[in-house]
């Protein structure tokens, strides 16, 4: 079942050659506005998609996995604070910035997985597109929480309405509305309709998924020139925090919410990967003292490709061995 | 041609808002944008991405009064998030004179 | 048969997305080199289509829907020019940039009448696509003639110039070469080459205006903010006049033209609908003194709102009616 | 180096193409252009969009005597269609000295 | 076999287009990023093509192919070069300016050469492109040596650091990186996940290319105002140099390789063609004192329309010739 | 405030690295790129495009003796590959003064 042929999928070799395009230093350049588009076009296909799904589906169990995910998303940077204080010895401030970016989501990773999953035939539950959805949100308020923690004694007053505005920010961030406004509008919106549009999410999608992994291939190689910024021990956590965040996942997946191996993988993968599209601005807003070059090398130079070139297979191993065979 | 003082300022472009916000308090009325700068300064290289941490380039004319005031609202901001202001002489040349 | 089901097509939902999006204040934000690439898109797309049906009929019945779209063209803007001049009581330059706007088209808008016909499994007849080619260029001079008539008196040498090159910009605009090129390729090319590309165009199409729609949706609600600068009797024009234009189009489509519910209802659509991508530029050249405030808003924010999600049903209802059971 | 003056000029983007003709009849050579500007002034917030009413931002190096046919040539452009234009003294680094 | 219709494909219709619509002036515009990405999603769409071709056939032929391609990459520069120096009388640095443009290639012409055969229904060998992604490389390099021979003597010390960037550029520049890299990837992706993503390649790939080529139309002609400063002899050797290319490719595709028609034309289009996007910078770079001007204006201005309008009917008729009846 | 020298390069997008380059060598650390600019010259036109052949802007606030340091690393470049460099007065406001 797993051998190496399980990595070849196309979207993880065109984050491969990303990487390595960057590395060789080619000078080939992807548009800022380009990745701005193919991300747009991923979040509204998996929103119409999720959104079709869950039209068929029961509202019990989409309650359990809102909930499910509300837990995820508060629960996690509280396990990251932890560890990056006492464990890493971080100062507060830069602990309260990247644990808000372990707590939500990669959505490109999320659906990499997917694309993972797709390769082996293995089906999926729906309901873990609506916890992509929701996972972006807490993360973020309990970072603006420790953070302001972190500052008491400090005093600062201009903090109050920074805060207010990056609560609503938190909810109304373009993934969020993308996401739930697709999955209202595949809930809703009468069958013809959508067969028409449909094709163009669901033809293109592995392949729009490709270039947007050949630029974030890209992108996380750049970030390895801040390795030595960020240091052996923050670097560890870069790989144990998802590993951690993935047995967390693999359990809600597995026990409390009583899914099969594809669609525990997919909840595993939600904890395991860190935010590095609409968490970075929140907490740049938010912790203006924390260091981009950590959280951004961290979530995006280190967690994100150890879980799409190693997370994902292991982590699938385990919720196969959870779920026993089939 | 009048002379005004004419303001430079290079943030990151999620500060844009706050900025503007400033701007609308002490009443300046006229700016210019120029988007998607990038950079490199004491917080290291910025540049256009997916996250919306690139910079962004303002340039403001107006009288000294208003600078000083423009000044001395931009200076926590760029304490806190980094960035630069360049204040320079220019002359005006206004549609009407 | 009307339902409220009939609304509920992906197009007019995504529209609705980006107008709440924006509303909420949300930070999703579209590249504006998109939204660009996306009508060519869309403009290419419907003038294949166009071409390819308009190749299989015959030369009088285009003919007579070029004559038509001239006199929709020319006509529209005089009766808007009336009711601003007479009714509203605006000033006579803001009074004939709005004219052209109104006598103009909005492709988005035709493009959305098609999915709703689509959705509903409604046919339609191939000419509208060449009205709306053609509809473009003669509210552009009309607009600029009445715009001259109007400065008479007040004496201002540099216009002539101006003039002579905005009659040229009317005919050479980019909607009208990518609409008018792509008519001619639709109907000229050799078949194989045409079954080649129009995958690309058939199967994406409606996807297309999906992402088009939602960043309209954002553009328009960004306009409420200039609600006050227009006024109440202006919005009630911005209402009124798509409703008188649908009034003249409903009578064009079906006495004059001859056709069925469905290309009586473009037709009406193409009269209705207000332009806001060709004509703004070519009113803020022609007519520097009239306010991009005022005709933006109307033609954006409020006709552009009120046909895609009150019109289309409307106009419709009375199509059918025109034409009678099937 | 050589003393010059800096013409900075920001006019919508449609408007380009007439202030460059402008610059052709003067027989003003050297420009530079930066697209996608957007900012805000008497006639309201522009942007960059669909439309092409966003602004472009020109910068003219040119010494003291083209400067005024420049400016005299912009200021009809600006009072039309709105805008600003800002001189200022720089050194210009000639590459041959 | 040979009529006007063959040039009615729409891949040539849309360069036509784009073409008239700048003649015309019209005001139509074309992102500068849409190009790129445009010519990212080509590239990759061709190199997985190659590579998933590529794995079914046998070494050696792709070795033959390799070597002819290194051939004349490495031999059309010289003979450029020789005709510009003798024949044309153009000075040494333009001259080797010029010849590596056209010992590389253009993706562009390639296509479009597929899109004339697809709708010949004309079949082709996949070695061709594996040809295509090697010719960018040594016309490069060849170029940046006829450089430093011409500047033998006038002396200059920093110019080798310039040349050990360059041939790093060459061999990594982002063109060669897409079409490397996509080949391997669909040589050794396995199956069900490449079957997700080829849709997208496979039917929107026609569809883009005519986008594209409606914006190569328009950039072509902007080129039309310098032909003044190229002068007769050089617009002469802009057509001339295409057709002795396109021979000396003839005899490698038919008598060295031993391809059919199609195959034998698509190399004597790699060998007519020259590069307009990857050579230009690295000329800029490698030969300050050249002209863009001319190279530009020659490649894109000249040689472009007319092996994509001429040149691809008149090849394939010798191609065919040679072929001998099927 | 503190006086400093307002460097303006308008260069080939393409030579971008190489200057970055430079300022390394030198120590410069601050610089702001706004990128996509075209212009004209004694080179022709240059705009945007697949070739990458369009301009940048870089703007570098420095102290005079390093401005006259960057001047001189930049000249043979502007020199080989053509563009300009404009060089004026202003006040840096700086962040903690
Ligand atoms: N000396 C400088 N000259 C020009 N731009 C600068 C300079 N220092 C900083 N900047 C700009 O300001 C941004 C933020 O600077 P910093 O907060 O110092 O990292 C940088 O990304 C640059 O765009
Ligand atoms: N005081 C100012 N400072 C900087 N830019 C300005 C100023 N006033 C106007 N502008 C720019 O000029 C454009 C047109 O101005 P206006 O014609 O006054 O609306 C605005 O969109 C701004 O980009
Ligand atoms: N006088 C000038 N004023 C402003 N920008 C200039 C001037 N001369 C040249 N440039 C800019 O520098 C670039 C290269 O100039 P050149 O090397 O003279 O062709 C041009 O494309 C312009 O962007
Ligand atoms: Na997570
Ligand atoms: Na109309
Ligand atoms: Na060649």
């Amino acid at each position: 079942m797993f051998s190496l042929s399980n990595m070849l999928i196309p979207a993880i070799l065109f984050f491969a050659l990303g990487f390595l395009a960057q590395l060789i230093r080619s000078d080939l350049k992807f548009p800022p506005d380009l990745a701005k588009a193919l991300s747009i076009y991923l979040l509204v296909g998996i929103g119409l998609h999720g959104g079709i799904e869950l039209a068929k589906i029961d509202a019990a169990g989409a309650l359990s996995a809102v909930a499910a995910a509300l837990g995820l998303g508060f629960g996690l940077p509280v396990i990251a604070y932890a560890l990056l204080i006492w464990v890493v010895r971080l100062d507060r401030l830069n602990a309260a910035a990247i644990s808000a970016h372990y707590g939500s989501v990669s959505a490109g990773t999320f659906v990499t997985a997917i694309a993972f999953l797709d390769s082996l035939k293995v089906p999926h539950e729906s309901y873990p597109v609506i916890m992509l959805a929701i996972m972006e949100s807490p993360a973020i308020i309990i970072g603006l929480v420790l953070a302001n923690l972190a500052r008491k004694g400090q005093g600062n007053g201009h903090e109050k309405r920074v805060s207010r505005e990056l609560v609503h920010d938190a909810f109304t961030n373009g993934s969020v509305v993308l996401l739930l406004g697709s999955m209202l509008i595949g809930a809703i919106a009468q069958p013809a309709g959508l067969g028409k549009i449909m094709p163009f999410y669901d033809m293109m999608f592995m392949g729009v998924l490709s270039l947007f992994l050949l630029d974030m291939g890209m992108e996380a190689a750049r970030r390895i020139g801040d390795f030595r910024k960020v240091g052996p021990s923050l670097l560890v956590f870069g790989i144990m925090m998802p590993m951690i965040g993935a047995a967390v996942g693999l359990a809600t997946g597995h026990w409390l919410l009583g899914f099969g191996a594809g669609g525990t993988l997919l909840v595993a993968v939600l904890a395991a990967s860190a935010s590095y599209i609409a968490v970075p601005p929140a907490m740049r807003l938010a912790v203006p003292e924390a260091s981009p070059a950590l959280f951004l090398t961290l979530s995006l130079g280190v967690t994100f490709p150890f879980n799409v070139i190693v997370g994902i297979p292991l982590y699938f191993w385990a919720a196969r061995w959870l779920a026993g065979p089939v | 041609m009048k002379p005004v003082k004419r303001i430079e300022i290079v943030i990151e472009e999620i500060e844009l808002e706050n900025v503007i916000r400033e701007l609308d308090r002490i009443g300046v009325v006229g700016y210019t944008i120029v988007p998607h700068a990038g950079g490199r300064g004491e917080r290291g290289v910025r540049y256009e991405s997916l996250q919306g941490l690139g910079n962004v380039l303002m340039t403001i004319a107006c009288d000294e009064r208003q600078a000083t005031r423009v000044i001395d609202a931009i200076r926590p901001i760029l304490k806190r998030y980094g960035g630069i202001c360049l204040v320079s002489d220019a002359m005006w040349v206004i549609h009407d004179s």
